[in-house]
């Protein structure tokens, strides 16, 4: 008996090792970030460490805004998604379709392209990825479904709208001056939306009912059926938000670059799964800070190496995360 | 109500439930995992209003899969399950929820990365009915642990604590029933003590309990009655005091002996005479 | 379910096939006298291994002695399977000692603690479904040049060996009337017979002990009882070591040397049956009442 | 830009002996890439998806030892080939403990890392230009082989300019083919389908397995950095664009129509993958080149979907063998 009883303090124990477990990754992060700006401030200046973080800021709210609907979707439904980079270029030609061919003002066919993106989300999830899970599809096997999905998508759009390099026509010789920090007025306007919607995405995530209910499918599926969450439906809803926020996301990612061509979704899908294992997959505010992270290191590196180097860097952010905590820096999954 | 050694499998059939309906039913459920290796073979077990019913037995009894028919999550393939008489067997667990009786999984419980308040709120979402806010300050005040630690990552809590999170989210939709999956298991001690403490508080309050427990000693002591199951069929049944001091019961947990096999455990075979 | 009947057993009488190698001393005729058996083969000390916020196993130490039974019983959620998962290497212990043999296997990963000796199963079984039953068996034998990259390229040497194996194969899959489905994959064999093909590819790779995460479950009775005989004349006639997990208190006392009762990650009782059995200790653990 | 595809056949042989040769050509070295990606895939169960990435290396090592170093171009393969290898077990050990999806989006970073350092390590690869001068003893060899031999056989003339590449790259595919089939045949092979079926038992098994999956990446690196070096010759120009993530997924295509397990089904499905990219170019759908060539793409895309999806132990893969969808 006595052996039992002295066990009794056991679990509390624990709970204060692990917490400082948990806690240490987002001070060892916070450190970092300090002491990189500092280094770059006093070796670079503090000009330069300014125009390069505001510049990451603009790259980073796209990234983070693409990234927040690959993870909830991987966290949802087990799903490694390939073509949620191609669903970012969905939204930007959709948002040309209805500047260019509809005649839409630009702020109109911007929505636009969001809402035919989140609807198209659906309908992939209706017509394709339910019933392959009803059939007991494996994690593999979805995962290649999404990658022939990608191709569809990409060759979808360039058999439709060509090669060539498009832009919404939109004025980028006006540039902003703030704080001596010289930005295009389109990049401005992207981070501001950009920070803008990440903020409305977290606080519909962490306030809304609806932003709940998804987050917590995304923790743990089958307890949320069991708490009396109606999982068909918010899967469905998750498939929406996705869509659409990636659909948003291209047109901003579109809007920064000026110059969009069919593939660079895909190419940005690395640094979108980049945001995401840096937040912890299946962490949707995980990838948000991610994202952003994502973006001011990029722009970071561009301070120390040539420009051309920082999408590679971000990749190798990718790696050496995956080394060093799997888990990502909100991570609390045991299972890597 | 008879002598509960006397109610074995053959008293199954009608299962000495009283003539008005009970608020659960189960009735002959047989269910399973695999096709063709049946789990429940013919369980039969009912609920009233009010009680807290309690379902021990050894390992691999069922005790599990008869609370997952129940919930929805095991669909049984023949017999029914009625709550205030309508069938709820195949049922989704979202729409059981819904119909007022909900579910606290033994492991797996929490939302590990949503907050201890979050996770309470999420439990309003079956019953639109309730003030959320007042509910979660209720819970607050049933499990005072919680309440101090409401912005608490629920990953990052003890057994203990997750299980007092995941009781507190199964209540906050005010439901007239609550299904516990061995509450119990795998807590230190001092924990154990508070689950059941807390689970007799909460059953006075109204809710009525349907428990499955390893502990059956001190489940079957606060039961308003008790099923022994064994072999997916309810052996025994009656008063939770009663079943306790049973010393049939005992031997089915100790004496390896199935019921039909009584032996004293003094003159059990000795390891080694199976060999021979 | 078509589990293979038990008909005219043939478990008494038939001869071990000569597969299985002699490991342990051989214990006097007749029944082992309780705790008996050679030197302690397993030593757990102090092992401890957290999971998730929770102390799975807190502590648990036991022996284990040479060619004897012992089996490790406890409620659900005791930490039995999270110890044996630690003594075997596949979630490594936080704290603690493992030794096998006198050396230690502690945190060693599951390929060394398998090399050293120590063969498992496990508890929903791991058949390798889309092999033929044969290559399930083949896999399992230690000491293959053929699986080295080199004896891949050049097979001179290693098709003695394969031979060999097959032939020792075959004897196994033919003690648990598996012989017939050879050939076949082993996908398409019942739950009791991916049971009794975990137990034959476990002997396969010659091992001094055998643990067994309930062996028992999901199986009908006649087949468990079998286990339990196969398990008994394994110890008596080849002097091998076994370890396991199981539900069914009634085989459990039946068939162990030693009966090693587990309750909240610790180890609360350990002793024969009979000792075990009367222990005030565990039947509060069973019937509960561990905190009161 | 992108109508011109690196993989693809230039448009001077168009109708030409030489387009059904060239087609050929790349039919063999799918094979020959995609053969490493079953082993990895099929047999192994780890999912490699920086297969392209190796084919870089072998490339790019290659081609840089014998333009830029002056080495001889036969022995600058063996050596590309080895440290491919040598990546493909650096990244291995980092990688492979990790769980199956992470695995496969650290691979696909792995390979666009390399092909940005191929990019921008200017003064290193040429950046974008690329590398063309280690091509000549591969010429004169090919040429020797077309005067020597084929001429016999009425086989060359100019527009037979790529033939020995054919025979070279099907013989070596078929080599390679039958080589990998002996190995996995073997109990080497046998420890591999146990890890693809079930880690923790073949470890329980006594099998160290990560030591296994590193000789699988590292076979799939050695046979993807020869795919690079046949690439290389095909060319014959190597350039960052030649290794995009694309290739290393029409690699899975390949794979999924033959079968995971099939290796003759690897050989006819880069074969009929071939022939959908390259003999829609002969049949005139009205449509602009761009559309011509994002609809080969989106029937690629859609193969991979139905096969999945319908057909997930591909067209010559065994039922019961199959690995999808377990």
């Amino acid at each position: 008996m006595s052996e039992v009883v002295a066990t009794a303090g056991a679990p509390v124990a624990d709970v204060d090792e692990d917490r400082r477990l948990r806690d240490r990754p987002l001070l060892i992060t916070a450190a970092v970030l300090v002491a990189v700006s500092l280094a770059l401030v006093l070796g670079e200046g503090l000009h330069a460490w300014g125009q390069a973080s505001v510049n990451g800021l603009v790259s980073g709210s796209y990234v983070a805004l693409g990234a927040v609907g690959l993870t909830l979707v991987y966290g949802t439904l087990k799903l490694t998604n390939f073509a949620h980079g191609d669903m970012l270029t969905f939204g930007a030609y959709a948002a040309l379709l209805g500047k260019v061919t509809l005649g839409l003002p630009f702020v109109v066919a911007v929505a636009f392209g969001m809402l035919v993106s989140a609807v198209l989300g659906l309908l992939f999830e209706l017509g394709m990825w339910r019933p392959m899970r009803r059939k007991g599809a494996g994690a593999f096997q979805l995962m290649l479904m999404s990658l022939g999905l990608a191709f569809v998508l990409r060759y979808g759009i360039q058999f439709v709208a060509g090669t060539e390099n498009k832009n919404y026509g939109i004025d980028t010789t006006a540039v902003v001056t703030i704080l001596d920090l010289r930005l295009a007025r389109v990049e401005l306007v992207v981070m501001i939306v950009g920070v803008v919607l990440i903020l409305a995405t977290a606080i519909i995530l962490a306030r809304t009912t609806l932003g709940r209910q998804m987050r917590a499918l995304s923790d743990n599926s089958s307890l949320a059926e069991t708490t009396g969450i109606d999982t068909g439906r918010i899967v469905s809803v998750t498939w929406l938000f996705a869509a659409g926020v990636a659909g948003l996301a291209g047109v901003l990612a579109a809007m920064a670059a000026n110059s969009f061509t069919p593939e660079f979704g895909f190419r940005l899908l690395l640094s979108l799964f980049a945001a995401v294992i840096l937040g912890g997959i299946g962490n949707a505010y995980g990838a948000l800070v991610g994202g952003l992270l994502i973006g001011l290191v990029q722009e970071w590196s561009t301070l120390l190496v040539d420009a051309n180097w920082k999408i590679a860097i971000g990749f190798s952010v990718l790696i050496i995360m995956l080394i060093v905590r799997p888990q990502g820096i909100f991570g609390t999954a045991g299972r890597v | 109500m008879s002598e509960p050694a006397e109610q074995t499998e053959t008293a199954a059939a009608d299962d000495g439930a009283p003539a008005r309906e009970p608020l659960l039913r189960v009735h002959e459920v047989v269910a399973g995992y695999l096709p063709g290796v049946d789990i429940l073979r013919g369980t039969s077990i009912y609920v009233d209003q009010g009680e807290i019913v309690t379902i021990v037995g050894p390992n691999g009894a069922g005790k599990s899969t008869l609370l997952k028919s129940v919930f929805g999550l095991l669909k049984p393939r023949s017999g029914d399950v009625t709550l205030r008489g309508d069938s709820i067997a195949g049922l989704a667990p979202h729409s059981v929820c819904r119909l007022g009786c909900t579910f606290v999984p033994q492991t797996d419980n929490v939302f590990p990365s949503m907050t201890v308040e979050e996770n309470l709120e999420l439990g309003a979402l079956s019953n639109r009915k309730v003030d959320v806010g007042e509910r979660v300050e209720r819970m607050y005040s049933l499990f005072p642990r919680l309440g101090e630690r409401r912005r608490q990552l629920a990953g990052t809590m003890s057994g203990g604590e997750r299980q007092m999170v995941a009781m507190a989210r199964a209540l906050v939709p005010d439901p007239e029933m609550m299904l516990l999956d061995e509450p119990s298991a795998g807590l230190a001690p001092r924990f154990v003590e508070a689950i059941f403490e807390r689970v007799v508080e909460i059953n006075r309050s109204g809710v009525t309990i349907l428990m499955v427990e390893q502990n059956a000693k001190r489940a079957l002591g606060m039961s308003t009655r008790g099923y022994v199951l064994d072999l997916g069929q309810q052996r025994f049944e009656g008063p939770g005091q009663e079943l306790l001091h049973d010393p049939k019961v005992a031997e089915l947990y100790l004496g390896g002996a199935r019921v039909d096999r009584l032996e004293d455990p003094a003159t059990a075979p000795l390891p080694g005479d199976h060999a021979q | 379910m078509t589990d293979p009947t038990p008909d005219e057993a043939p478990i008494a009488t038939a001869e071990l096939p000569d597969a299985i190698p002699r490991v342990g001393p051989t214990p006097a005729a007749g029944d082992l006298p309780p705790g008996a058996g050679g030197a302690v083969l397993l030593q757990v000390t102090d092992v401890v291994k957290h999971f998730r916020g929770i102390r799975a196993v807190d502590g648990a130490t036991f022996a284990v002695r040479e060619g004897t039974v012992t089996s490790l019983i406890g409620p659900n959620g005791a930490g039995k399977s999270s110890l044996f998962n630690a003594v075997t290497g596949f979630y490594p212990p936080d704290r603690g000692a493992v030794t096998f043999a006198g050396r230690s296997i502690f945190r060693k990963p599951p390929y060394a603690v398998a090399r050293a000796g120590i063969a498992r199963t496990f508890q929903l079984t791991r058949a390798l479904t889309a092999m033929p039953v044969i290559d399930n068996m083949l896999l399992a034998a230690p000491h293959q040049r053929g699986e080295s990259l080199a004896g891949a390229l050049f097979p001179f040497g290693t098709r003695a060996r394969e031979k060999q194996l097959r032939e020792q194969a075959l004897e196994l899959l033919a003690l648990f009337r598996l012989d017939t489905k050879a050939d076949d994959y082993a996908g398409t064999l019942s739950g009791g017979q991916r049971k009794l093909l975990e137990f034959a590819r476990a002997l396969m790779t010659e091992p001094r002990m055998v643990l067994l995460d309930e062996p028992m479950a999901g199986v009908n009775p006649t087949l468990g009882r079998e286990l339990m005989a196969y398990m008994q004349r394994l110890r008596t006639e080849r002097g091998m070591t076994f370890l396991f997990v199981e539900h069914d208190l009634e085989a459990v006392m039946a068939n162990s040397d030693q009966v090693v009762v587990m309750a909240q990650g610790r180890v609360i009782a350990d002793g024969t049956p009979d000792e075990v059995r009367r222990d005030q200790r565990v039947i509060d653990a069973y019937l509960g009442g561990a905190g009161g | 830009m992108h109508e011109l595809l690196p993989l693809a056949i230039s448009f001077d042989f168009f109708n030409g002996a030489d387009f059904w040769v060239g087609v050929g050509v790349l039919a063999g070295i799918y094979t020959v890439l995609t053969l490493g990606l079953q082993l990895n895939v099929g047999f192994t169960g780890i999912q490699n998806f920086g297969q392209i990435g190796f084919a870089a290396i072998g490339a790019y090592v290659m081609a840089l030892l014998v333009s830029d170093a002056d080495w001889s171009f036969w022995l600058a393969i063996p050596v590309a080939i080895g440290f491919a290898v040598c990546v493909a077990v650096v990244l291995g050990v980092i990688t492979l403990r990790l769980r199956a999806d992470f695995f496969a989006i650290a691979t696909i970073a792995f390979s666009e890392i390399v092909r940005y350092i191929a990019q921008n390590a200017r003064g290193l690869t040429h950046g974008n230009q690329g590398v063309q001068d280690y091509v000549a003893t591969w010429r004169s060899f090919s040429r020797d082989v077309r005067h020597d031999v084929l001429d016999g056989i009425g086989m060359g003339g100019v527009e037979f300019n790529q033939m020995p590449l054919l025979i070279v790259t099907w013989i070596a595919a078929l080599l390679l083919l039958l080589l990998l089939r002996h190995l996995t045949k073997s109990p080497w092979g046998r420890v591999l389908r146990a890890i693809r079926e079930d880690e923790d038992a073949a470890r329980a098994m006594g099998k160290n397995t990560l030591r296994f999956k590193l000789q699988s990446l590292g076979i799939a690196a050695a046979v993807g950095a020869f795919a690079g070096i046949l690439l290389a010759l095909q060319t014959p120009n190597v350039a960052p664009d030649n290794y995009l993530p694309l290739y290393t997924f029409i690699g899975y295509a390949v794979l999924i129509l033959g079968g995971l397990t099939s290796w003759w089904g690897v050989a006819v499905g880069a074969l009929i993958v071939q022939f959908v990219l390259e003999a829609t170019r002969l049949i005139d759908f009205g449509l602009t080149e761009s559309q011509t060539s994002s609809m080969r793409f989106i029937i690629v895309g859609l193969v991979i979907i139905l096969l999945v999806a319908f057909r997930p132990q591909g067209v010559f893969g065994k039922r019961e063998e199959m690995v999808l969808g377990d």
